[in-house]
């Protein structure tokens, strides 16, 4: 039972697939039937995610605020992204009468297929991958690259300054966050030998002591490495603390302020779902993918593990959503290239350090030490530059 | 893309930030140049909210004015109020009895409370932290907003004072529930520091943005929190110890720099001073009656002459200027709205600055546009 | 500042705390769920005017006597007053049309305040929206008029406060009539009785 | 208030300054300041007496009105009038006046009032600005040249701020007529009220 559960979508794909091979369909028809039903699940799922998530971080932003959040629609509010689902179709779509419509137009579907697009080389659970590529990594980035097309087109197509300029921030932003996001993506295929995401999921099986699990991100270098990711996740996404292109005190909306009813409603949903793909590269990247943390637990299903992860750290990224304000421009900049950057060079040399000791406790004192001693050093540095300090206050009598 | 080209230079760009704006605090508007982010030039444009407060109040009766201050800066009816009352109360020369006095000073100070929390909510709003902040201090507000209401019989629009006095006597309780709550108040104003005032992002975000100097600021006609960030020490409440001020003991404090982050601040620590003067308050407010019996309401008319009353608003000195001509109306009605005036160098402020500390500079001062436009 | 970021991490405990307390904490939680919550109002809350008669009929029980003070005093002037007359067109103390516009109306109580008669009062009823604009939001005489036991049960101090008053009125009308009469000679009684008609039906 | 008069009068000799008399309980006299010394009073008052803060600028409308005698007027007059108690109406020209408040952060004062009054309201009504001695003036003078149509000559940005560009009227002045139509705007509903309107008249 517990071995049928583990691998029951596959099993039910290859009964299904057996099924057809009996009435004798050709072979490469199976495959496509395949692939067809392989990409309708991961869509279903990963869209009835957002439509889960939607309504969940609504709810959560609404406690952290001490509200309800939505409860009107179906019980506890559950039905709300029927509700805004049918509000959003039933809009009118409007385009402004300068605006580019083509570029308009064409701007949510450019940013909804890359978002789908990087989900195909995700290990899901065991043996779950789409797409078994050995440079999966590699194509993680040259396609989720496609995104800062997409909202430059929106700012741009729009011809509204706000729009403008919120697509100017996107670009700056995202192809500044890029590179740390890249960089500390390289030291766990630099420490598992693979650009393959499964084969660094696998490097990170096994329990030290038998209980401690093995995921990179317990180490000094892969914490590091995993804060930088997660961080240049957020901005890579647009979101709070790093949503200057919407901006919404700012900019209205900015790239999105033109936009209204399913168009809208199509980059919300690829947003929801590029955060998914991110949350879940972060996932097999740092926290072990697919593997269960404690030996015992093995008896939950992977593919379970992995869903269950994925929407811990979409949780953890609501919860900062809801306590950060936003970074100004420069700052953010600044805290790419010279925050994020350099410690993900640090987070590098501290991999590679923690190869070449011998993985044992020297490596530790080692690599917590290349991470340690700079972070504080930058840190404080970083801090002193935007003259962030404690004051006195005066009073008087 | 076909912008119209800017009036400044081809590299710019003019935009109209409002008066349809998520954070301009109403239908607030400025015309801003910017070359990329960088704010060049900015106009603001106000009179979306103009009503002619002060043409209705002189062709209302003096009593009738009253309702009408609550409109100026909604968010602080009381004090409104009690500027409004205080110019008339010198205009025609009459005591105020002991008893609304102490409610005067207490209803105050509660105004001035719930004034600060929600501008550190509005500021952090401006800053898109999401309402996390607003709704913590929305939350507290609520409960003052009760107490008001329960006093009043409204939550914001209170219409309570008189002249002389005030409209109604506490009603039972009313005290010791506002002494439950001001003696939970610093808890709440802990919970706020440890959420905002050691975070990075909002020191970098405040900090060392659009600093004034005091010289500067005493020119250009800032009051209030916003002056005493500049680093001046001046609180009319100890100036002119109108009320019965000079009763309590509270300390006035002044920032260093002059920046967004101490005009933050100063609001954090003037609402702890104002937890110590209500203590103060409830702790010896007497028996009595809460209006001078003495004092007319309907028919008022006060004799000739005219009077200058300020007093120290939430947002800074708002004061009446009354001249009556001995009839049963006020001949000029002008109110010096704080909101508006603390605007006069908001283009000095943010030029140079990016467009995201416009909004952050704006909310600093803290503006409420039912005074800036009246 | 010696560990960057501690100032970030603070705030992500606060928020944290908030989103906990909210399931454990009732206070925390200040919403009220409208239309299956409804708030207590405390006894001074008040929404629009209405106007208080004694007794159970409403045209004969009525205290206005249309002196217009209110009319006169109301800020934003949204009250319409025209005196009744009799068939010999002499004025008698009772409005005709007692109007009052609530989209105009701005609570400011000032009404009550003036009025001598403690006939003018604040309702507390606060589910007053309608899709009609002009029609709905205009109270006329037969909307606005509600009992002395209607004011009793919104604001029962208020209430017994003016009744007492009105009793303490009646009393020394009385008193100066009885003495008058005492005065004078016997047909003053009717009068006297005439003039206390109108407050009669105190519950 | 006299000795911030006599330190004026010494230091400028030849400015005209007198001091009007408020005669209500308050006592806040005023400095009336002729229109062409208004600046250098001004400077004066800022640099040497320390009166560092213009709290308010505030326009005042005074039309042409006839005096008979000292009850229905105010104080501006007074002083002078009051010794002359003959019944013969005089006709006071009409004037606007722009009223300044003055304190000193300093040395913790205040306040002077200083007026300053134009000539006649409809032809001459400039005076010189005081924006370039407190920048606290700025937005305050352009109130009073949008709603009472004062002039500051010297003004740097002297435009409408409550008003539109359009409005061509000053609506603080006394003799002002407000339009009875100013809520009045054509919307497409007017249409579907006709239609209703007539609709309702066939049945």
């Amino acid at each position: 039972m517990i071995s049928s559960l583990e691998s029951a979508p596959i099993d039910v794909l290859h009964w299904f697939l057996g099924l057809l091979g009996s009435f004798g369909v050709p072979a490469w028809i199976l495959a496509i039937i395949s692939a067809l039903i392989i990409i309708g699940t991961i869509i279903g799922v990963f869209l009835s995610l957002f439509a889960l998530t939607s309504v969940m971080e609504r709810k959560i932003l609404a406690r952290v605020q001490n509200r309800y959040g939505p409860n009107r629609a179906g019980p506890f509010g559950l039905f709300q992204p029927i509700a805004d689902g049918i509000k959003m179709i039933t809009k009118e779509d409007l385009v402004p009468r300068t605006a580019d419509w083509i570029v308009h137009f064409l701007a949510p579907v450019v940013m909804m297929v890359p978002a789908l697009l990087v989900l195909a080389i995700i290990p899901y659970g065991r043996d779950m991958v789409p797409a078994e590529l050995d440079a999966g990594i590699l194509y993680f980035f040259a396609v989720g690259a496609g995104t800062e097309v997409a909202v430059f087109m929106a700012g741009w197509g729009s011809n509204n300054k706000y729009s403008v300029l919120g697509a100017m921030r996107a670009i700056a932003q995202m192809i500044s966050y890029e590179l740390p996001l890249v960089i500390s993506a390289i030291v766990t295929a630099m420490i598992s030998g693979s650009l393959s995401p499964s084969a660094i999921v696998s490097a990170q099986g096994g329990f030290a002591f038998g209980f401690v699990p093995q995921w990179f991100a317990l180490t000094p270098w892969g914490f590091t490495a995993g804060l930088i990711f997660y961080i240049c996740a957020l901005a890579e996404s647009n979101r709070s603390p790093f949503d200057l292109p919407e901006g919404e005190s700012e900019l209205v909306a900015g790239h999105l302020t033109e936009y209204s009813g399913f168009k809208y409603a199509t980059f919300f949903m690829a947003e929801y779902v590029g955060m998914f793909a991110i949350c879940g590269m972060f996932v097999t990247l740092f926290l072990g993918g697919w593997q269960a943390p404690l030996p015992f637990l093995d008896i939950i299903p992977s593919w379970c593990w992995f869903l269950g992860k994925v929407c811990f750290v979409a949780f953890t990224m609501i919860w900062v959503r809801a306590t950060l304000p936003r970074l100004r421009i420069d700052h953010l900049l600044a805290f790419a290239w010279k925050f994020l950057l350099p410690m993900s060079f640090a987070a590098f040399l501290s991999a590679a350090c923690w190869h070449y000791a011998g993985r044992g406790p020297l490596a530790w004192i080692l690599s917590l030490a290349i991470v340690g001693i700079p972070y504080l050093l930058l840190g404080n540095a970083f801090t002193n530059r935007f003259s962030v300090s404690r004051r006195t206050y005066l009073f008087s009598e | 893309m076909s912008f119209l080209p800017s009036l400044e230079s081809p590299q710019t760009i003019d935009v109209s930030l409002g008066p349809q704006h998520p954070s301009t605090h109403g239908v607030f508007r400025m015309n801003v140049t910017l070359d990329g982010e960088t704010v060049t030039r900015l106009q603001p444009v106000f009179g979306y909210l103009h009503r002619n407060h002060e043409k209705i109040a002189e062709g209302n009766s003096w009593l009738a004015a009253m309702p009408y201050t609550d409109r100026l800066d909604y968010i602080c009816p009381l004090t409104n109020n009690w500027a409004y009352a205080l110019a008339v109360e010198k205009l025609a020369g009459i005591e105020v009895a002991e008893r609304a006095e102490f409610i005067r000073v207490i209803t105050a100070e509660l105004t001035r409370l719930q004034n600060h929390v929600a501008f550190l909510g509005f500021v952090l709003g401006d800053m898109g932290a999401w309402g996390t902040a607003l709704m913590y201090a929305f939350r507290e507000r609520e409960k003052i907003l009760d107490l008001f209401e329960s006093l009043t019989g409204a939550r914001m629009m209170c219409n309570y004072m008189r002249f002389g006095g005030c409209r109604c006597d506490l009603p039972p309780g009313w005290l010791d529930t506002t002494r439950k709550l001001v003696d939970g108040f610093p808890k709440f104003l802990d919970e706020m520091e440890a959420l905002l005032t050691g975070n990075e992002i909002l020191l970098a975000r405040l900090q060392g943005v659009a600093p004034m100097t005091a010289d500067r600021a005493i020119n250009g006609g800032m009051s209030g929190p916003v002056l005493r960030a500049a680093g001046v020490d001046y609180d009319i409440r100890k100036v002119d110890n109108y009320g019965i001020y000079n009763r309590f003991k509270f300390r006035v404090p002044r920032g260093t720099v002059g920046d967004c982050y101490d005009r933050f601040m100063i609001r954090v620590l003037e609402a702890r001073e104002s937890v110590g003067i209500l203590k103060q308050a409830i702790a010896v407010i007497p028996e009595g009656p809460v209006v001078n019996p003495k004092a007319k309401q309907r028919g008022f008319r006060p004799p000739a002459g005219e009077a200058y009353g300020r007093i120290e608003g939430p947002k800074g000195e708002l004061g009446f200027y009354l001249i009556a001509d001995g009839s049963d109306k006020p001949y000029r009605f002008r109110i010096r709205p704080p909101s508006l005036i603390n605007l006069t160098l908001l283009e000095e402020l943010c030029v140079g600055t990016k467009i995201a500390d416009v909004m952050v500079i704006l909310g600093s001062i803290d503006i409420v546009l039912g005074e800036v436009d009246r | 500042m010696i560990f960057p970021g501690s100032g970030i991490l603070k705030g992500l405990a606060v928020t944290a705390r908030n989103f906990a307390g909210s399931y454990v904490e009732k206070d925390r939680l200040t919403t009220e769920q409208y239309p299956e919550e409804r708030p207590k109002l405390p006894e001074a809350a008040r929404s629009f005017p209405f106007l208080v008669y004694d007794g159970d009929n409403p045209e004969t029980g009525m205290r206005c006597v249309s002196c217009k003070i209110c009319e006169k005093e109301c800020p934003p002037q949204c009250i319409y007053i025209i005196q009744d007359r009799d068939e010999a067109g002499k004025a008698i103390k009772r409005p005709k049309v007692f109007d009052i516009d609530i989209s105009v109306c701005m609570s400011c109580q000032i009404c009550v305040e003036v009025c001598p008669f403690e006939s003018i009062r604040m309702d507390q009823d606060y589910e007053l929206s309608s899709f009609d604009r002009f029609g709905s939001l205009i109270l006329d005489k037969p909307k606005l008029l509600k009992s002395n036991s209607y004011y009793h049960s919104i604001h029962p101090t208020e209430a017994a406060e003016t009744d007492g008053r009105i009793e303490a009125d009646r009393l020394k009308k009385e008193a100066a009539a009885a003495a008058k009469a005492a005065k004078a000679a016997a047909p003053s009684v009717v009068s006297a009785s005439s003039s206390s008609s109108q407050q009669e039906g105190k519950p | 208030m006299n000795d911030v008069l006599e330190a004026i009068r010494t230091a400028l000799p030849q400015a005209i300054v007198e001091l009007v008399n408020n005669p209500g309980p308050s006592a806040q006299h005023s400095l009336l300041v002729g229109r062409k010394d208004a600046r250098a009073v001004a400077e004066f008052l800022r640099d040497s007496l320390g009166f560092d803060f213009c709290s308010n600028v505030s326009g005042v409308d005074w039309p042409p009105r006839k005096v008979k005698e000292t009850v229905l007027n105010t104080e501006m007059v007074d002083g002078v009038e009051k010794e002359i108690k003959t019944t013969v109406e005089r006709d006071v020209p009409g004037y606007l006046e722009a009223v300044y408040h003055l304190y000193s952060i300093r040395n913790k004062t205040g306040p002077v009032t200083l007026r300053v009054r134009t000539g006649d309201r409809d032809a001459d009504v400039s005076v010189h600005s005081l924006t370039p001695v407190w920048k606290s003036a700025d937005f305050q003078e352009r109130e009073a040249f949008d709603l009472f149509g004062i002039r500051f000559d010297g003004h740097p940005d002297l435009r409408r701020i409550l008003m539109w560009e359009e409005f061509a009227d000053h609506p603080m002045r006394k003799d002002y007529m407000a339009p009875d139509d100013f809520e009045y705007e054509p919307t497409p509903h007017d249409k579907i009220l006709a239609k209703v309107k007539a609709r309702t008249e066939a049945a």
